[in-house]
Parts: structure tokens; sequence; C-alpha cells
């Protein structure tokens, strides 16, 4: 098995995640697209692993999944707040960083 | 006097090595009178007076004790009539001038070729020592015009120097007098003309400053006073008609609003200008001729609170300073090829031993030239020199017409070797001083005629007078050129006096056709002092004019019987009898005799107009003055302008004696006695450099021949070139005194046909030949002649001149005076527009563009932040995309 | 006590002012007559002590100064450590080449304070303005002492911050954007300079800032000429900016315009002459082959700045800007005196320096009090000052005859030297290039005249317009302005007459300063 | 279950990859496809409920191809935290922010072209940049065999130990920063 066919998946998960983030204005499906971008690098992480028959990979994919975790929660959270406090969770209305 | 002559060898007089306090009389004088001039009765005009007093005593004790040295007779009745040089003469010589280096000499006389040899041969090891590096523990700033006391140690190195090659560096002083070889020692007479030296110049030297200490390129500016026959014929002629002037103005300028500063810019005048002839330095002849252009500048702006003054001021200013470009690259020029000095004496003696290549000569002359023509109103530079008339009229007689304007003249006398090697004089027929002098000389004299404005007529004579000198000076004459200088101080000085004499009678208007006439009867003093001084400048024998002016003609060599041919054989009293002129090389100046001669006539002829309007006819000022109609009638806007600025000065006190529409009446007795000494000096002065043929023929001792060019002319001092001399012709003087009078004539009677066919033309000299018989029998055969040389002055006095010189004046006033207007504008225009388009658009656009840049790409970049995560995102995304393929394909 | 002072000397005359600054700083601001009193005093205290230190002077060269101070201490050098761990040391010392600015910036400071006495400029606060002429003071003395690279930089520096705040707060309606721009400039120009200062300390590998060490270690060592000439150009645009030659002086005209009258003088009299200072102070003698290669390019940007300020002027319509224009021509003549590198230029150029100093100076003195009375410095307004203020109208025409070179004043011992340098330059430069930039730099010298005159013209002859006319305000000069002209008036016409004052002081260490021009 | 399964064909891969004929190939492209196509239904659907369901089964087929590589408790975890606490609370932000259960107009940015270029970019240098440097390297046969939880734990609370631990308490920071964040007040 090539090594190159779950780094390519990857890549295009990878791809298709950085995508939903460029494009989607839902905050929720932004964060999506984030865990899609993550679960991407998990592969990429655990197919190194194996290459190399080593555990550290899947050590590393841990711990991802679990700063994936707390990043949703983080992530939520804002969204929620932002949705209070403009009734809309479009991420294209907050600029607030606009100089 | 030989004696005396002898005894003096031993010492430099006192006065030679202390001359410094001529200049510094008035400079101190300047001073007090800023102080405390206004708190005085007299306004500070009595601090003038008396400084001016104390530099005309000094001066003429100077002068008195150079004379005294040369001698105030030559020595023709002590020696031998046949006047040939033996060699037992310089033997004599030798003995009796104690340290004159014995020189020997193949043939007798002076000749060129020898004179130039032993010229070589006196000077080859000599350099002027210098007075900073003369002694090193003493060399430092001490500077004698401020008073440091002369040490008397000197005369130390002045003996040494004398009398051995390796001259006087141990002076004692800084401060130290240089003679080369003793000027009392050249008293002594060796032959009737062949003074074995004569005239050496004593020169009192300071440090000024040194620069390059202990390096190759050493060099130490000295300050000083160099005394020469030269330097003493200026200090003569600018202490007795600046004194003249000053007493003059306690008068006319009486009741000026500026009374007290008119004293002090005099005073500074007069130190400037002395401090400029003594200068022992080209760096301080600079120094002076500049400080003599501000003074001048002062001057003409006197009363700046009408602008076409102080716009003539600024015109003579900034001429000169065009002029003094030359000026400086000149002397720079000059410092560098004489191996940094700006000693004149050593600059002088290099050139003169050939030590200076003569591209440096050549570029340093033609320089200077520049300077000389602005400053000396030379044609093109010239234009100034009428405006200047703005200023008082005892300014424009003792800085424009006398003193200032000729410093020009001077320089080429003070740094004569320079012109004479720059320009080649001895080996051509013509060169840029002598053109350019020709060319003004004629230029000048023929716009004098179509003046209205009587200064604005004594201007351009003066113009062309100064012609004349630079034009004899170009031609190799240098004892002409300084004569003329010497006399045309005296007559043009008397005749600008005279000029403002007429103008104080006739409510201060110099215009001579509306406002003047008749003038004769009701001024007698002014009006025959007003005539010597014009018999002088047109050459009327014997008045001193002739002199100078026939000298500078036999100058040419044109005319037969007055060029050299034979080397040395400077008196032939066979054939040269009448009148000693000096003359230049092989080459004989056919051209600049021309433009001379035509000068001559031309000069007669304008300056009868003058006294015709002025003097002759009835006063026609009377009611005219008032409604100023006369300002219809003027044909010169310029001399409109300047009219009205004369006007409008503060009134005198006697204008209430006199009024409007009063007759005129006789000038006080301040400014008539002024008159009376400068016409009985231009009447007398001419007789100092009589040719010797002329005294024996009158009688006279023969040691009163030539005495002005003994006293002032260098010879044998390896500092000055050695110059043939011309041999004087009758049949010159005959001609060209001829010349003068036919064109009086000429000129008269054109004019009196003119008054007589229409009395109401352009001039009311009416009835002019009915009143005074012996007018009328002049009248007459001017008539005469008139019909006889229908063609003469209907081209000449009715044609040519007219329209030649208008075209001229137009030429002047329109295109020179237009390109240098249009120069001013289009520095100002191109100074504005790159002011405004390249320094505040492109340079300094570059400075803000580069701020503006920095704006814009934020402007750019704050599109970027926009606050929108997802642009963040992408450019987050596509910047590491792009970076990643930049250093996967690019690296 | 003598031994005290040997060794303390220059530090203490430096340093002095900022004693006054302690002291005033601890005063509120609203004791203005104590603060005037406490800087006049220290001015005049740092001047007098400077005065005296500087009799010491005996036409030594730095090299032989230090070598003198191994033995003992020696009035004008000091040497001591500084920041060992960049091998700075606080080496300062006075020499023929120093001695006239430190001379020039002791008597003008005082002057400057003395006219501030009566001439504080809107918005007020006399405290932190003259705290920052104090410390101005300090800065200038500090940078004509230094003989380290990093000590002259900070010095060089700490001049900087008054002048901007002096600008910027006290200045006229464009204060800022003028401000700012000097500030800019002027600190591009010493990053720069800062980086040259730096490379040469790597490059020569001597381990030392001093700078007769640079010049040793230059001189013996092996930099590659290429080298060599791109750090004199850091330097040059450093000390250009800040002289400041032709196409980098467009901060000139609008920081002169923009500043207070005493600003003005400061800048026109000292601070400009930081820049020239520097280039014969450390450039030429440090990296004399570089300045052979330099020199050409030096010198055609001055001739080109002489005619270019002097078109300006023509073109201005405001009396201080034309004034600010002319300092553009005027350095234009020490750069060219510079460039010549002969000690003739050299010389011209110190003088030229001393002279701008005292005649610029006077001139934005004047402007400044012009300004006071009328209201206005735009020419085509002015006019007939002579008739309303005659000694200030005759004070102004000395001034404008002294800065269009007329001999017999200050002004043309800057002139013409160094045209005459020009002549003849230094063995390796070309003659024909010199001599085409001597032509033009004569030529210059006439539309100096020009502008000057026209100046003159304009403001002090003629008749006052109607505006003016019965104007109370319109005064002539008053005691404070009288005290602290007549010395600059003085030393302009004394100078003029007797320059050997500072040709004689200059010119033993103008020859040092080009020992090593073209000996390679 | 499905873990299993797929182990079952693991063995098999294992058995016929001598014969040429790879299972686990065909496997991993249904998985793959199966995830891309979910993943890009996911980032395009206008309804937002179904884009969380879509991702589900994104998670599902990463979890598959975990246990392809051998990486069993990587899968577990996958299931167990992805599908099981992620989802759930994807969905109940789905729930909080109110969004509609059908579909809704305005998901999308306007300019989709900027989105697909960027991703097509990335892709492309991505895509070169691993074919340059894996070209043909192949997983080692042996490396197939399951990584033993056991090695996971002993490197996890041995090697990375100290990341454990500051993940841990990066977790309780995002806990109660999330409470504090979404906390009404």
């Amino acid at each position: 098995m090539y090594l190159n066919q779950f780094l390519i998946f990857s890549a295009i998960l990878f791809c298709i995640g950085v995508y939903g983030v460029l494009v989607r204005k839902n905050g929720v499906l932004v964060l999506m697209s984030i865990e899609l971008i993550l679960n991407a690098v998990n592969i990429n992480l655990v197919a190194f692993g194996t290459f190399h028959g080593q555990a550290a990979g899947q050590v590393f994919a841990l711990f991802v999944i679990a700063v994936a975790a707390a990043e949703v929660g983080v992530g939520l959270a804002i969204v929620l707040l932002i949705y209070r406090n403009r009734r809309s969770i479009d991420v294209s209305e907050a600029d607030l960083l606009k100089g | 006097m030989f004696l005396a002559a002898a005894e003096a060898a031993s010492e430099t007089p006192w006065i030679f090595e202390n001359i410094w306090i001529v200049p510094a009389i008035p400079a101190l004088s300047f001073l007090l009178i800023i102080a405390i001039g206004k708190r005085l009765p007299m306004k500070g005009s009595e601090i003038g007076l008396a400084s001016i007093a104390a530099v005309f005593a000094l001066s003429m004790f100077a002068t008195y004790t150079w004379v005294d040295q040369i001698g105030f007779t030559g020595g023709h009745s002590e020696e031998s009539a046949e006047g040939d040089t033996g060699d037992a003469e310089y033997s004599e010589t030798e003995s009796l001038g104690g340290g004159v280096q014995s020189v020997v000499l193949d043939t007798p006389g002076f000749a060129a070729a020898e004179g130039d040899e032993s010229s070589e041969e006196k000077t080859e090891s000599k350099p002027v020592p210098n007075a900073c590096f003369a002694d090193e523990d003493t060399g430092d700033s001490d500077d004698a015009e401020y008073g440091d006391d002369v040490d008397s140690a000197d005369k130390d190195a002045e003996s040494q120097s004398s009398d051995e090659t390796d001259s006087g560096t141990e002076a004692s002083a800084g401060i130290q007098t240089v003679s080369l070889t003793n000027p009392s020692g050249s008293s002594v007479y060796a032959a009737s003309d062949g003074y074995e030296t004569r005239g050496e110049a004593i020169i009192t030297d300071t440090c000024w400053f040194k620069t390059g200490a202990d390096s190759s390129t050493a060099s130490g500016i000295s300050v000083g006073t160099l005394v020469d026959g030269q330097s003493i014929m200026m200090l003569f002629v600018v202490s007795i008609i600046s004194g003249l002037v000053h007493i003059y103005s306690t008068d006319y300028v009486n009741g000026d609003r500026r009374y007290t500063h008119y004293f002090a810019f005099l005073s500074l005048f007069t130190a400037a200008m002395l401090f400029m002839v003594l200068s022992s330095s080209t760096l301080q002849l600079i120094v002076g001729w500049e400080l003599v252009g501000v003074c001048s500048f002062g001057l003409i702006g006197h009363w700046w609170e009408e602008k076409p003054n102080s716009d003539a001021a600024l015109k003579a200013f900034l001429t000169n300073r065009v002029g003094d470009i030359g000026l400086l690259i000149g002397m720079i020029v000059l410092y560098f090829g004489a191996e940094r000095t700006f000693d004149i004496a050593e600059i002088n003696r290099q050139a003169v031993a050939g030590e200076i290549n003569q591209l440096h000569l050549s570029v340093a002359a033609l320089c200077l030239m520049t300077a000389i023509m602005s400053k000396s109103g030379q044609f093109v530079l010239h234009t100034w020199l009428p405006d200047a008339m703005a200023g008082p009229t005892p300014v424009s007689a003792l800085i424009h017409a006398a003193t200032m304007v000729v410093a020009g003249v001077y320089m080429i006398g003070r740094l004569y070797p320079v012109f004479w090697e720059g320009f080649m004089m001895p080996g051509t027929n013509l060169n840029a001083m002598a053109f350019i002098g020709g060319l003004t000389t004629v230029g000048g004299g023929l716009l004098a005629f179509v003046q209205r404005d009587i200064k604005k007529v004594l201007a351009y004579s003066t113009v062309s007078q100064l012609g004349y000198m630079v034009l004899a000076l170009g031609m190799g004459a240098y004892t002409a050129g300084m004569f003329h200088l010497f006399t045309h101080a005296f007559f043009k000085a008397c005749l600008f006096l005279g000029a403002g004499s007429v103008s104080h009678a006739c409510h201060h208007s110099f215009d001579m056709k509306s406002d003047m006439g008749g003038l004769r009867k009701y001024m007698p003093k002014t009006f025959w002092t007003f005539m010597i001084g014009t018999g002088a400048l047109m050459g009327i024998p014997p008045l001193a004019g002739f002199w100078s002016k026939d000298e500078i003609l036999v100058g040419a060599q044109v005319w037969p019987g007055t060029s050299s041919e034979k080397p040395g054989a400077f008196v032939d009293d066979g054939e040269g009898f009448w009148l000693a002129a000096t003359g230049g090389g092989d080459g004989t100046f056919t051209i600049p005799f021309i433009f001379g001669c035509i000068t001559a006539a031309l000069t007669a002829a304008y300056m009868t107009r003058v006294i015709m309007l002025t003097f002759f006819g009835e006063y026609r000022g009377g009611g005219a003055h008032d409604d100023h109609g006369h300002d219809d009638a003027h044909d010169t806007h310029a001399a409109a302008d300047h009219d009205d600025a004369h006007d409008t000065h503060d009134a005198h006190g006697h204008d209430d004696a006199h009024g409007h529409g009063g007759l005129p009446h006789e000038s006080g007795s301040r400014i008539t006695i002024p008159l009376m000494i400068l016409a009985f000096m231009a009447s007398v002065v001419g007789f100092l450099n009589m040719p010797s043929g002329f005294v024996k023929a009158l009688g006279l001792p023969e040691g009163w021949a030539h005495r002005f060019e003994d006293w002032v002319e260098p010879v044998g001092t390896g500092q000055f070139p050695a110059i043939d001399h011309a041999k004087p012709s009758l049949s010159l003087a005959v001609f060209a005194t001829g010349l003068g009078l036919i064109s009086i004539l000429v000129v008269r009677g054109y004019y009196m046909k003119l008054f007589a066919k229409d009395p109401m033309a352009t001039e009311y000299t009416d009835g002019l030949a009915s009143k005074f018989p012996p007018l009328r029998a002049l009248h007459n055969v001017l008539e005469n002649k008139y019909y006889l040389d229908h063609l003469y002055s209907g081209v000449i006095a009715g044609g040519t001149t007219g329209p030649l010189a208008r075209a001229a004046y137009w030429v002047n006033q329109n295109i020179l005076d237009g390109i240098i207007n249009t120069v001013g504008k289009t520095g100002v225009l191109l100074g504005r527009f790159i002011y405004r388009f390249f320094d505040q658009g492109v340079v300094d656009g570059a400075v803000n563009s580069s701020g503006q840049a920095a704006g814009l790409s934020g402007q750019f970049l704050r599109g970027v932040q926009s606050g929108q995560v997802r642009n963040y995102a992408t450019l987050m995304f596509g910047a590491t995309a792009l970076i990643v393929a930049v250093f996967m394909f690019a690296v | 006590m003598t031994e005290f002072l040997n060794e303390w000397g220059i530090t203490i005359m430096v340093f002095l002012p900022l004693l006054g600054v302690a002291a005033m700083m601890l005063i509120p601001k609203e004791a203005e007559g104590s603060h005037k009193a406490i800087a006049l005093g220290t001015a005049l205290v740092t001047g007098g002590f400077g005065a005296w230190l500087l009799t010491k002077f005996d036409d030594l060269s730095v090299e032989e100064l230090a070598a003198l101070n191994e033995t003992g201490n020696v009035p004008l050098y000091e040497s001591r450590q500084w920041i060992p761990t960049i091998k700075a040391s606080f080496d300062v010392a006075i020499d023929g080449m120093s001695l006239p600015l430190i001379a020039l910036t002791l008597l003008v400071t005082p002057l400057v304070i003395i006219y501030s006495l009566n001439h504080i400029p809107k918005p007020g606060n006399a405290k932190m303005f003259l705290i920052l002429m104090l410390v101005l003071h300090t800065g200038m003395l500090g940078t004509f002492v230094a003989q380290d690279l990093v000590l002259f930089f900070v010095f060089f520096e700490v001049v900087l911050l008054p002048m901007y705040f002096m600008i910027g707060v006290w200045g006229g309606p464009d204060r800022l954007y003028a401000s700012i721009k000097f500030f800019l400039y002027t600190l591009f120009g010493s990053a720069l300079m800062l980086v040259s200062f730096l490379a040469l300390f790597a490059q020569t590998g001597q381990e030392t800032f001093n700078l007769v060490g640079l010049a040793e270690a230059v001189a013996s060592g092996d930099i590659p000429l290429g080298t060599q000439v791109l750090i004199f150009g850091g330097m040059f645009m450093g000390f250009g900016i800040k002289v400041p030659m032709f196409p980098f002086h467009t901060w000139l005209p609008d920081a002169h315009t923009q500043a207070p009258t005493q600003g003005s003088v400061i800048l026109a009299a000292v601070l400009l002459k930081l820049g020239t200072y520097g280039f014969i102070r450390i450039a030429l003698p440090i990296l004399p082959d570089a300045a052979v290669e330099w020199a050409p390019w030096i010198g055609g940007l001055a001739v080109i700045g002489i005619i270019y300020g002097a078109l300006g002027c023509l073109a201005q319509t405001d009396m201080k800007r034309l004034i600010a224009f002319s300092s553009v021509a005027h350095m234009g003549y020490v750069m060219l005196g510079i460039a010549t590198l002969t000690d003739f230029g050299i010389n011209a150029a110190i003088f030229g320096m001393v002279a701008h100093g005292l005649i610029t100076g006077m001139l934005f003195f004047i402007a400044g009090s012009i300004k006071d009375r009328y209201h206005t410095l735009e020419i085509k307004r002015l006019g007939g000052l002579l008739v309303q203020a005659p000694r200030l109208g005759w004070i102004l025409g000395l001034c404008t005859m002294a800065s269009l070179g007329l001999p017999g004043l200050a002004g043309f011992w800057g002139e013409f030297p160094a045209i005459l340098a020009a002549y003849q330059p230094a063995e390796p430069l070309s003659e024909e290039l010199f001599r085409v930039y001597m032509v033009i730099a004569a030529i210059g010298t006439v539309l100096a005249a020009a502008y000057l005159l026209w100046l003159l013209q304009r403001t002090a002859f003629g008749t006052p317009s109607d505006e003016f006319k019965d104007d109370p305000e319109i005064v002539d000069v008053k005691l404070t302005e009288w005290i602290s002209w007549v010395p600059l008036l003085i030393l302009i016409l004394v100078l003029g007459f007797v320059p050997g004052l500072i040709f004689d002081i200059t010119d033993s260490s103008a020859v040092e300063a080009l020992k090593n021009i073209g000996v390679k | 279950m499905i873990a299993s399964l797929l182990e079952i064909g693991l063995a098999q891969t294992q058995e016929l990859s001598s014969v040429g004929f790879d299972l686990v190939n065909v496997f991993f492209g249904l998985i793959a496809v199966v995830a891309i196509a979910a993943a890009l239904k996911m980032v395009s659907t206008a309804n937002v409920v179904h884009a969380a369901l879509y991702l589900l089964v994104v998670l599902s087929s990463v979890a598959a191809v975990y246990v392809l590589l051998g990486a069993e408790f990587a899968a577990a975890t996958q299931v167990l935290v992805y599908l099981g606490a992620i989802m759930v609370l994807m969905l109940f932000g789905v729930m909080l922010t109110r969004a509609k259960i059908g579909k809704e107009t305005d998901l999308d940015y306007e300019h989709r072209w900027v989105g697909v270029l960027v991703g097509i970019l990335m892709f492309a240098v991505m895509g070169y940049s691993l074919i340059e440097e894996f070209g043909d390297q192949k997983i080692p046969n042996d490396n197939y065999a399951p990584i033993q939880t056991e090695a996971v734990a002993n490197e996890i609370f041995s090697t990375y130990i100290v990341p454990f631990e500051a993940l841990s308490v990066l977790l309780l920071a995002a806990l109660i920063g999330a409470v504090v964040v979404a906390r009404k007040d």
C-alpha cells in the first residue's frame, strides 16, 4: 500500500475543509469545516505513525482529538455568544477587527 | 637733489612703511561718524572733513617723499646732453646706489631685448619674501590694519635684500618691509633716460593668515602695503578729489535727510579706495575692489526711497558682481600660476621673468579683463555706469568718474606684466584689451550725443575716456594710460561738480534741454571752470587732456615717426622733439589708433553740444519746470526716470532763496572753490609729462620733461616689463588737436544752423548768435565750414551720429539691458519653475511620495484588514500555499 | 585643582548645561523669571568655562594630545572607559578643527537665551523651552568634542529630539509637518550612518570606536575599496542630510520656516555644521580612499546646491524661507571646500561653517524680529524697513552683504578660498572637473548677490506700505536684541578683516585630517 | 462492528497480497470515495443539519481509515469522541443558534471561487510535494499489525507525559472558558 494514498486522501479532505472555512458563513458550519481539517491532519499523523511503525503517530492523533474537543467547546461557546449578541451567527458580520 | 637721494638711500622713509595709516584714518572716521555723527553739531561731517584733511596731508607728504626720491626734475641738465648711457655711469651707480647690482649692458640705452635680459639677470634669483614665512616665531596673525606697531628692525632685511640674492627672509618681525633694490638708489641717474632702476616698490607686509602648515601646499597670505609710483599717483588723486568732494558736499548735500550717512559712506569709500590702491596682494585688492563697490552701491542708492534709485544701485552692484567672477577666477589662476602666492610684486616678478606659463597668464588676463569691463565701464558691461548717476552728484564725481571706476584701469597697471605677457602685447597689432578699450571709447562717445541729461552725457563721456585708458594700456602705452587716468580724474571731477553746481541752480534738474540754457551769465565761476574742464576733456592745448590724449595716440606707433624701430633710442632729439610717450612692442596698433582718433573728434563734438545747451542761449528753466511739461519731450525714458529721482531728494536751504521760476544764481563758495581748484589742476597737470622736445623748444630746463613717467613707471625693477618707448611727433599732435577743433566747429555749426532755421525746434537756443558778436563770428566760420563739409557734417553730425548713436543707445537700452533684464527675469522664472516643479514636485515629491506609498499600501492593506475572519483565512492559506509553491519551485 | 580640571574639564563643559536643566526641573513652571535666570546663568557659565578651556589650545592634534595624555592629564583630552561591552569609550578632545565650532556654540547659545528673555514663542512655557535649549547645548558640545563613534552618534541623536520638540511645539502653523519631516529625514540618515559605523567597527576588527584608532586601523588594514566606498556612502547619507546637501535639503526650508526664531538660529548656526563637521572629523580622516572616490560626486552636488539654492531663493516670497534656501547655497560652498580634499579647502570649509553660523544666525534673528513687528514675512508686503526701523534695516543690510560674500566681512572667507581650492584639488582628483565646479561656484556668487540684494531692496528700501505705515508695534532694535546681536555683528566684522583668527587655528588640523589622502 | 469487519478484511489482505489482489486497497478506495463525497456535500449543502450528518459520515470514514492503518485505539477514540461527543455538541450548537431545520439560502459567501481557488491551489501544492517526496514509497506490510493499545499507553504516559498533562489543563481551561463565554449574565 502506498503511503501516498493516505496522504493525498488527507490532503483532499484538508482542502475541502479549507474551502468550507472560506465559503461558509454559518459559524457552526465553519466549525464543522475545521473539524474536517483536523481530521485530515489526524489521518496524516496516523499514516506516518504506521509508516514508521511507531505509536507516536496515534498518540498525536489522540492529542489532536482532545484539542479538537476543547476547540469545539470554546468555539461553540463563542458562536453562541455572537448569536446572543447579534441574533445571527453569520461570521461575515463579525468584523470588529476591521481596521 | 642728487645728494639727498644718495642720503635717502640708506633707509626707507617712515611714511612708506606706515602708509597703512592713510586708509586707516577714514576707516576710523567711518566708525566714528556711524557711532556719534548724529549728535555732533555738523552732523558728523566735521569728522569726515578732519579725516580727509589728515589723509590729504599724509598723501601729500608721501607724494613729496616719493617724488623727492625719484627727483623733482630729471637728470638731463646734470647729465651729458648726448644722453647715451655708458658703462661709466653704471659703475657710478653702483658705487652711489650701494646695494644695486651691477649690470653690464652691451648697448647703450634701454633696448627691449636687452632690457629683458638685464631684468632677468637682476631678478632671476629674487623671489619676493613672504611675510608669513619670514620668521616662524612671529609670523602670526598680527595685522597692520589693527594698529600693531611696525617693527623697524626690518631695515636689516631691507638692506640685506638689496644687496644679496638671498633676500630679506631674516626679517625679525611679522611685519617687514621689502625692497629688492632700494628705491632711493634708483634715483641716481645713469643717463638721461637710462635709469638703471627706478620706482622700486616698497612693500610692507604682515602675515594675514597661513594655510597648509608645513605641507607641500603651504601658502602664506600676507597683507600690507605696496608703495610705488602708481599707488602714490592714485593716493594723490584720491585724496585731493575726495577732499574737494567732501568740501563741496557740505553745501551740496546740506539738509539732506541722511547727511550723516552720506559722510560716513564717503569716509568708508575713501578708506576702501585707499586700501585697494595700496594693497600688496591680489587678495587684498579683491577686498578693496569689492568694498568700493559696496560704497558705490550705498551711495547710488542714497535716496533709496525711490525705486529707480535702488534699482540703479542694484544694477551697479550686480553688474560688477558679474565682472567679479572674472576677478576671482583670474586671481585664483594667478595664485596657482605663480606657485601659490597672492603677492602682487611676486606675481609681477614671475610674469616678467617668464616663470608663469603663458596659458596661465592669458587665461588670467582674460578673466581679469571681465572684471575691468564691469568696474571700469567697458563695453558691454558699462550699462550700470550711466544709471549710477542716480546718486548724488558729488558722489558721481568722486566715485563714478574720478576714482572708483578707474579701479579697473588701476588694476591693469598694477598687474601690468600679467597683461603684457598674457595678451602678448609686444608682438601684436591688436589684443582684447586694446579692442575692448577702442570699442568702448567710440561707443561711449556716440552715446553721449543723444543724452539730454547733463550727468548722463558726462557719464558716457567717462565710459568713453575709460575706454581710452584701457586702449592705451592695451597698446602697451603704460605711462600714457596712467597719465590719462591722472588728468581725467581732475577734469572729469571738475565737470561733474560743475554739472552739480548747475543743477543746484536749476532746481536740481539735470535736463539740459528744458531746464538750462544761458547759464553763463548767471553763474560765471561755474561756467569758466566748466569750460576749462571741457577744454581739457576735448584735448585743447595746453590743458591736461591734451597731453595725455596725444601720448595715447603716439603710443599706437602708427603715425609716421612714432614707431621705435630702433629699440632703446628713446630720445632722438633730432626727430622726436615733441611729445614724449611710451609705446608698446613691435606692433603698430592701427585699429586702436583709428578708434582713438574718432573719439578725439567725438569728444570735442558732444562736449560742444553740452556747453551750447547749458551755458549759451537763454535760460529755459523758468516756469516750464513746475508743470513738468518737459517730460513729454524726453527722448529717453531712462532720463525721465532719473530726473524725477533727482528732483525728489530733500530740499536744500537754498531753495527758498531762488524758488521756482526764479532765475538761477551762482553757487556758494563751498561749491565754487573746489571747482576752481579742480579747474586749476585740469589746466596744469598736463605739464607734468611734457616731452623733452617741447621742453627744449620752450627753453625750459630739460629736467622738467616727462616727470610723470619717471615718477610712475618703474624701470629695471624686475617687476615691470621693459617697455620700449614710442617717439613723440609734432605732426600727430597737430593732427589730433585739429581733429578736435574741427569737430567742435562742425558740431557747433550744425547746431547753429538748426537753431537759425527753426529756433523753436527741440532746442531753445534762438537768438544766441545775434546776442554775442564773438560767437556770431565763430558761427559764420562754422557755417562756412558747414557748407564746405556738407556731406561730412550731414552724415557725421546730423545723420550718422544721430541714428547711429541712437541705435547704439537703443541697443544699449534694449538689447544689452534687455539681455541683462531677461537674464534676470529668466533667472527668477527658472528659479520659480525649478522651485515649483522640481523642488516642490520632484525632490520633495519623492520624499512625500515615499510617504504616500506607505499611505497607499496602508490603504490597500486596510482593505485587507476587513475584520472578516474569512479574509484572513483566505490570505493565510493562500499565502501559505504560495510561499510553499515559491519555495518548491523557485528555490 | 588644575589636575582636576585637566582630567575633567571637557566633561564639565559638556554637561554643565544639564546641571542647569536639573535645577530647572525642580522649579515650578510658573516661575518664568527664575527659569530664565538659571538658563542664562548656566549658558553663560558654560560659555565662560568653555572659553577658559579653549584658551588652553596649543595647536596640537588629537594624536599628539593622546600621546601627551599618556604621561599626564592634558586639558584638552580625556579618555575613560564608558561601555566596555561594546568597546565604546568616553574619548573627548578639542583640536583646531572642533575649536571654532565649540566656540561658536558656546557663543550662540547664551545669545539665543538672551534673545529668549522676552521672545518666548507661543504657546509659552519658558521652562520647557529653555530646558530643551540647554539639552541641545549639551548635545551640540558633545558632538563637537566626541572622539569615539558611539559617543558621537549618541550626542548626534541627542541634538535631534530637543529640536524636534522645539519645532513641533513652538513652531509655525505647519509645525507638525515640518518637525516630522526634520525628524524622519535626519533619523533616516543617522540610521545609515550608524550602520556605517558598525560596519567600520566590524571591518577593522580592532575592537575600538576611537576615531584615531579607526583611522590607523583602516590605513594599515586591507579593507577592500568597494567596502570603504559603501561605508562612506552610509556616512555621506547621515552627514549629507544634516548639512543639507542638494537632493536631501528639502527638510531644511520647512524646518527653518516653521521653527521659532531661536530654533532657526540654533539650527542655522550650529546644527547644520554637525553634518559638515562629521565629514571632516570622521569620514575624511578614517576613509581617505573612499573620500577620493566620493569627492567628485560631493563636489558636484555641492555646486548644484549652490546654483540651485540660489535659484530657489529667487523664487521665494517668504523672507525666512529665502534665508533658509540660502543656507543650501552656502553650505554648498562648505561642501565644495571639503570635496577638494585640500588644506585650503578644509580651512575654507571650517571658516565657512563659522561664518555661515554667524551670518545666517543673524539673518534669522532679524527675520524673527521683523516677524515680531510686522507679523508677516511676506516680502512683497514688507518694505521701508529703513524708514521705520533704521538700525534694524542697516543691520539687515550688513548681514546681507556679509551673506553674499563681501570681502571684508566674514562670509567671504568661506566662499573665496573654497572656490580657490577647487582650482587645484588634491592629487588624485580630476582638475578639469573641479575647475568646472569652480566656475559654477563663482557664478553662484552673482546669484547670491542677486537674491540677497533683491531681498534687501524689497524689505529695507522704499517706503513702508500703508498697511504698516503707522503701526506702533514697529520699533527699532530693542535692548535684548542689541545684546544678543552685537557680539555676532562684531565677529562678522572682525573675522572679515582678520581671517587668521580662524585659519591659524584650523590649519594644522586640516593638514592632519588630510594626511592619508592619496597615500595609497 | 465495522471495526471488526475491517479487521477481517485486513487479515485477508495480508493473505491475498501475495497474489496482487489487494483487498485493503479496495476498502480504502470505497472509504475514500464515501468520505470525499460526504465532505463535499458537507461544505456545499444548504441545510445545516444535513451538513452535520454528512460530517458524521466523514468522521466515520476517517475512523475506518484508522483501522486500515492499524490504529485501533485511535479509531475507537475517533468514534467515541467525535461521533459521540463532538457531533452532539455540534447539533446542540445548531439548535441553540436556531438554525432552520430546512434549507437555507444564505449559507455561503458570494465569492465561492476564492475558496475554490485557494483549495485547489493548496491541493496542487500539497499533492505535488507529496508525490515528489513520497512517490512510490510503500508502507511496510509488517506495520499493518495493529499497534497495541498498550504501546500507545506506554508512549503517552512516558514520553509524552508532559504534553498529556498540558492537554488536560487545556481541556479544563477550555471547559471553564466555554462556560464563561457562553454564560448568560
